[in-house]
């Protein structure tokens, strides 16, 4: 059975080690944040400026001036504290933040990563993800492993406009944990009931496939 | 000499056509809200903006690019605006996108006397296009400009009749980077105290850094997206 | 996992002989007492120091330079210390002098993964033989590298269990930014409080950038140049 | 007559306008705070990480956390703000601090000066000076003419190691204000009594007299 969202979520908590600062990117990754495992601290990253994210503020408690990185409404923790943007991706580029975990629309087989633009849509913009993957020195991507139309999102290279290079550690998809590997796309554990032959055929790029790969554990 | 303006428009009367402007926030967080709409109410035309974001139509920077006051934006991330991307598509509107801490630390070499950076953001990617690569230890960095504008924009929470600055939580954001880096700084503030009210130890941004000051009114502080928890 | 360590002898005990320390402080303001007193305890040797300044004979850095453990300083200014200059001129203590601005800047730079920065000062001096001059908009410009140190050792006024510091008046200093810049951040504290105690907009370094923490005890503090109005 | 250290300091305040920030050395350049003009306000800046200092404190007011650059104990005033170093050189190095009052031990037709090292003595650094003098917008040296061998202070070029290059914009000695031009100093005012020869037999550097040369007025 492929992973639901929330699943993908709980599986990358799995990365965090107690004392981690950790930078989570919007939509799955945000997620991550409700499956701290037991008896480990983690303190959350918001990249405008906030060391220390709480929950969502309860209904008349929101304050405007107390956002996310996602512009959402949030509350602080004993122990947060605020700074300026400079600073925020400073902390970032030197490496003190322990975990980012990001989404993306394809990585590539050596670790780059392409999350920010589609040719002939409306282009947005990068916000802090340029910095983020350029900087942070353990990155986790949470994606699926397809894309609407069935095409793979790992791949030999990256066919959108790349957001970094070389840069991804690891990534989640709902039928894999896979790592970047000198060589390409190493499976380290599959989803409960997932074959390694459905991933393969899912993995444009090289997927090195080694022994019995084991399923994940939740 | 009195750094203390009656009102924005007052404070940014001298804002011309085609001047280079940073204005403070992220999203609707920590913007300089009266400003924004006296520059709206003198029409002043053909601004370059440097802002971390572009507003939203009825609100903020938006306010700004429904008047067509805007020539060029740089930002790190412009949604949530459908006149911008009608501007954009037509080529009324010129676009430059820069990662967010690029974005922070040009301002900030700015304030700091700082004619560039380096910064990982980017290398490899077509942000790089153009720009000097250059390895450190083993790590490509891009070298990136200190920005130069004519008018900072910023707001604060409290301010003091010399220019002290505090801002409050995380309204800080790009605010004090760019206070720093203005030729002029043009601070509002929702609270303006006499000198020696501020605690020296709690300013984030000195005096010495803002040249104007006023006490703004009627601020909305429109939050852009209310998450709640049950 | 927690930051809290009993005394200096702990927060201090992995550090070995050829370490490459960043120590806080301008003159005797605001310098890791109980750390000092704890290297000297230790007898390290050969270590590289970044200070601002070495202290005087008896106190501040002079008590680590009495012991012969510096091989090296790296400061701005290093009078008022007999000893220091006798071992310079005896050739057993090496010294690079270099601008103030440099090394408070060169500090910043590792803390905010910045490479190296470029700085005007130095330009055309001694300070600038062996450097990269670069122009940038008609004025020149040195390229100093960031610092890499094993270890920066603060001093703090106030700071909680997640490391979160609050420095007082001038004895900020250099210490923010060699807490930002070593692989690991030492601080000492006048005050160790719980998580929560400090208010979150007055924190000059967040606890991201300090692995350790301490409650210093018996502080000296004491005053170089006393001057008194009558 | 020449001018005593004080009336060099009065002299220079002269140079202050109203809401000026201003960076004042150790020695004579200090005894300007005292000077300034009636009816302006200046705040002084010390580059240890200080804006607005106050004079120092009464017996038993001190407070080993409150010193300036010359590691004085000091008091704060209505207004003051602390930060920390970069940021104190940051203000200096992007031209915020309107004028720098330092002293020299010579200084150069071309605007070069030399304070921080005397070749055979021991050396002690140049602190702040050269980060000072390469930045500020507006220098100001303030200097005895000749050093105690009688030697004109103001040469050619400096034979000291220097501070900086092609920085100070004007000079105020015992014995006259001078401005550095594009072909060497440029005499401004003489103190109230002395001859413009007296000035050039002690000037080595090229001087430049034109027409009548006024005397200061305090």
């Amino acid at each position: 059975m492929a992973l639901d969202k929330f699943q993908i979520a709980q599986r990358i908590a799995k990365e965090l080690k107690d004392g981690f600062y950790v930078n989570l990117g919007i939509g799955i990754p945000t997620l991550v944040a409700n499956y701290v495992p037991e008896g480990i601290n983690v303190t959350l990253q918001s990249e405008n400026g906030l060391l220390g994210m709480g929950p969502f503020p309860k209904e008349g408690k929101q304050d405007a001036d107390l956002i996310n990185a996602g512009k959402q409404t949030i509350t602080t923790i004993p122990g947060s504290s605020f700074f300026d943007s400079a600073m925020s991706f400073g902390m970032i580029r030197s490496g003190k933040v322990d975990l980012t975990v990001l989404g993306a629309m394809e990585v590539s087989e050596n670790g780059d990563i392409a999350n920010w633009k589609i040719p002939g849509k409306m282009v947005k913009g990068m916000g802090g993800a340029m910095d983020l993957v350029a900087s942070a020195k353990n990155i986790v991507v949470a994606m699926m492993h397809t894309n609407p139309k069935g095409e793979s999102k790992l791949l030999k290279e990256c066919q959108l406009p790349i957001t970094g290079i070389r840069c991804v550690k690891k990534i989640v998809t709902e039928l894999a944990v896979l790592e970047i590997d000198k060589t390409g796309f190493k499976l380290l554990e599959r989803a409960p009931g997932v074959t390694v032959e459905e991933i393969v055929s899912k993995t444009a790029g090289n997927l090195i496939v080694e022994g019995e790969v084991p399923e994940m554990v939740f | 000499m009195s750094k203390i303006y009656q009102n924005a428009d007052d404070a940014i009367s001298d804002i011309q056509d085609g001047a280079v402007l940073m204005l403070g926030g992220f999203g609707l967080c920590g913007i300089p809200e009266n400003c924004i709409t006296a520059l709206v109410k003198k029409a002043v035309k053909q601004l370059t903006c440097i802002s971390n974001n572009a507003g939203v139509d009825d609100f903020g920077i938006g306010l700004m690019l429904q008047q067509k006051q805007v020539k060029k934006m740089i930002s790190s991330y412009v949604g949530e605006n459908a006149e911008f991307e009608r501007q954009l598509l037509s080529g009324e509107l010129e676009v430059e996108l820069i990662p967010q801490g690029t974005l922070a630390t040009r301002c900030m070499a700015a304030g700091y006397g700082m004619p560039a950076i380096y910064t990982p953001a980017g290398v490899g990617t077509e942000v790089a296009i153009g720009k000097e690569v250059r390895n450190f230890n083993g790590k490509d960095y891009l070298l990136e400009m200190a920005f130069d504008a004519d008018f900072a924009i910023v707001k604060a929470w409290k301010g003091d009749t010399m220019g002290n600055l505090i801002f409050k939580d995380t309204a800080r954001n790009f605010n004090p980077l760019m206070a720093m880096a203005g030729k002029i700084t043009i601070a509002e503030v929702e609270h303006l105290v006499p000198v020696g009210e501020l605690d020296p130890n709690h300013i984030h941004t000195p005096g010495i850094y803002v040249q104007r000051i006023f006490e703004g009114k009627n601020y909305e502080k429109r939050i852009e997206q209310l998450t709640l928890s049950k």
